[in-house]
């Protein structure tokens, strides 16, 4: 690797270790739980690692994986960024009147962030390892209840009934549908329409002059007013009330009533 | 079985025998033949008896080992029948106008009916409310002070114990509701807005929502 | 209870009600609490040293009696789970981040999504958290009486009967944790001098397990 001058003497077993790390770090869940692998190869207790030397591995660990030109989460670069703070802190003797922590006691933190961290895995490991019901222990299998009586319970969790407010309360959000319906013009609709037009109809005249008032504005309603209105007149052909003729494609569609002949 | 040949298996003394049937009559589903028992028990074990071990040891306990044709099963004690009458509860679930009534009072007490069907955008039936009421989950608050003087409705006790609550504050707000992953952010099919009167037809709508 | 009064009652002898109570506990797949059992038996009648008297008694047993929160119920003994492959429910698979969240809401309850998240060092997923609510695991609890009134959460009885666990106090080597702080929400140091009086806050995280 070309970085190999970056570090110093690597152990075959660490360069493992770190190439590991480097083909995993999709499998990380974020900076912490990194930082608790690469305390791992301290060896040591982790009330008693080295901070500085962690913040160092991880700095290393980031500008070899940027170098190999693989995308960091920003969470990855905002520790990077921290952690060499950190460094600097840990390395300058303190300025004089510096408000603030010192940086002892931020490393103390980042340490018993990790130990904390580490506790909880051991914990749910721990916790999963226990007897568990259905798999090591069982219940009644064949549960003894009396048919005789039948009280009805009505039941409702609180998962239903935070669902049930989320559904009212959301229900705004979803107006668009109705909105749209705005946009909409129905065959029922145009068919009412048509019917109560089909009076006026004498001679042959164009479909779109019937359209209604309004629905020539947008694209969008004139494309819903003509499709419906076309849609009912042709089943007003069906049922014998129009006669309808188009002399070539894309040619005017002209209707007439054929009722009162 | 001959006696040496039980040996080389080196079967578990017939005390575990005896556990190992009452774990296996107590957690089967149905109940359980000889055969069964051997072939899930170690081999060389001698469940006939080990069962019989068993059924003396239950004698005159509360629930007996009884033989059902050719297999055996744990049953209550006839003659404490009486004490499972209770058990049979069934539950139903609340009809979404229901569940969603409760939700408005829970979350906007003390609300009066009025601003439930704003809420809600529907009427709330009273079959809704006389529900809620007698299931004590909500109950009748102070009358509001303004015109009308109507009555409000207001989440009980037993709503807080039957929903784990310690108070109706503790509710999650929607924005908690949202980051929790409670709110689906796509629409529900039940939206639309031809079944938002169902409250007129609450038994058929009820199943509707049942995940 | 007073003596004579209790006798007006004429309860049954310790030993019926011992009967009675491994009767119905026998009957119920679910744990029933103690309210429901003095609810179901004769007027009069002690649970609670009917119980110890059956823990006694199934003391070895291939069942035995088992107490979660504040209900009992009769589980098969652990060591003999090989048997019951029959039985054997298949669990659902859950994600490290699933198994992670349970653990540190067990151990830090109540605890809010932020304070999980900072332990975790993750932000929590919206199918996280839902996932754990809905196998009822996890609940809600108190709000946190900090700016903001942050939701809590709790594991459950249904959490507590699964892992076989009395009460969240059995939790495996919680005293250790608690012993060495690692139970403590300690905020970080705060590089912005103004923010740096934050250490009031582990005050309430230690009492959550005294209640």
């Amino acid at each position: 690797m070309a970085q190999a001058d970056d570090w110093t003497k690597p152990s075959p077993s660490d360069r493992l270790a770190e190439e590991a790390l480097i083909i995993d770090v999709e499998g990380f869940e974020g900076p912490l739980d990194l930082l608790l692998n690469l305390s791992r190869t301290q060896k040591v207790d982790l009330r008693r690692i080295s901070v500085l030397q962690l913040a160092e591995q991880y700095l290393q660990f980031v500008n070899r994986v940027v170098a190999l030109r693989i995308e960091l989460a920003a969470d990855y670069l905002v520790m990077a960024a921290w952690l060499a703070y950190l460094k600097s802190r840990l390395l300058l003797p303190p300025e004089p009147g510096e408000a603030g922590p010192s940086a002892e006691d931020l490393a103390a933190h980042l340490a018993f962030q990790l130990e904390r961290l580490a506790a909880m895995r051991e914990a749910a490991a721990r916790l999963m390892a226990r007897d568990q019901r259905g798999r090591d222990f069982f219940v009644r299998g064949q549960p003894e209840v009396a048919t005789i009586r039948k009280a009805l319970r009505f039941d409702a969790s609180l998962l239903d009934l935070m669902r049930a407010y989320a559904r009212i309360r959301t229900r705004d959000d979803f107006r668009p549908y109705a909105f749209d319906r705005e946009h909409v013009f129905t065959m029922e609709q145009a068919l009412e329409r048509m019917r109560g037009l089909l009076g006026y109809m004498g001679a042959w005249s164009d479909l779109t002059s019937f359209l209604p008032q309004g629905w020539g504005a947008t694209p969008a309603r004139r494309r819903s007013a003509t499709a419906a209105h076309f849609a009912a007149v042709l089943e007003m052909a069906k049922r014998g009330q129009v006669e309808l003729k188009q002399t070539e494609i894309f040619a005017p569609l002209m209707m007439r009533a054929k009722g009162e002949v | 079985m001959d006696p040496v040949e039980l040996s080389l298996f080196a079967a578990p003394p017939m005390g575990e025998q005896e556990r190992m049937v009452e774990a296996i009559l107590f957690a089967s589903a149905e109940p359980v033949t000889l055969a069964d028992l051997e072939r899930r028990m170690p081999q060389g074990c001698d469940p006939t008896e080990a069962i019989e071990h068993l059924r003396r040891r239950y004698e005159g306990r509360g629930v007996r080992l009884v033989q059902i044709g050719p297999a055996f099963a744990f049953r209550t004690a006839p003659d404490l029948g009486h004490l499972m009458h209770q058990e049979r509860i069934e539950p139903r679930k609340l009809s979404r106008a229901a569940i969603e009534t409760l939700a408005i009072v829970a979350y906007h007490q003390p609300v009066t009916r009025a601003e439930i069907e704003e809420i809600r955008g529907v009427a709330v039936s009273r079959g809704t409310v006389d529900q809620l009421l007698e299931l004590d989950w909500i109950r009748l608050g102070r009358r509001r002070m303004t015109p009308g003087r109507p009555v409000t409705f207001v989440v009980t006790e037993t709503f807080l114990d039957h929903f784990g609550l310690e108070s109706a504050r503790d509710l999650p707000g929607l924005k908690e509701l949202r980051a929790a992953g409670l709110l689906d952010s796509r629409p529900l099919p039940a939206i639309d807005p031809v079944l938002d009167d169902e409250d007129a037809a609450p038994s058929d709508q009820s199943e509707l929502f049942e995940e």
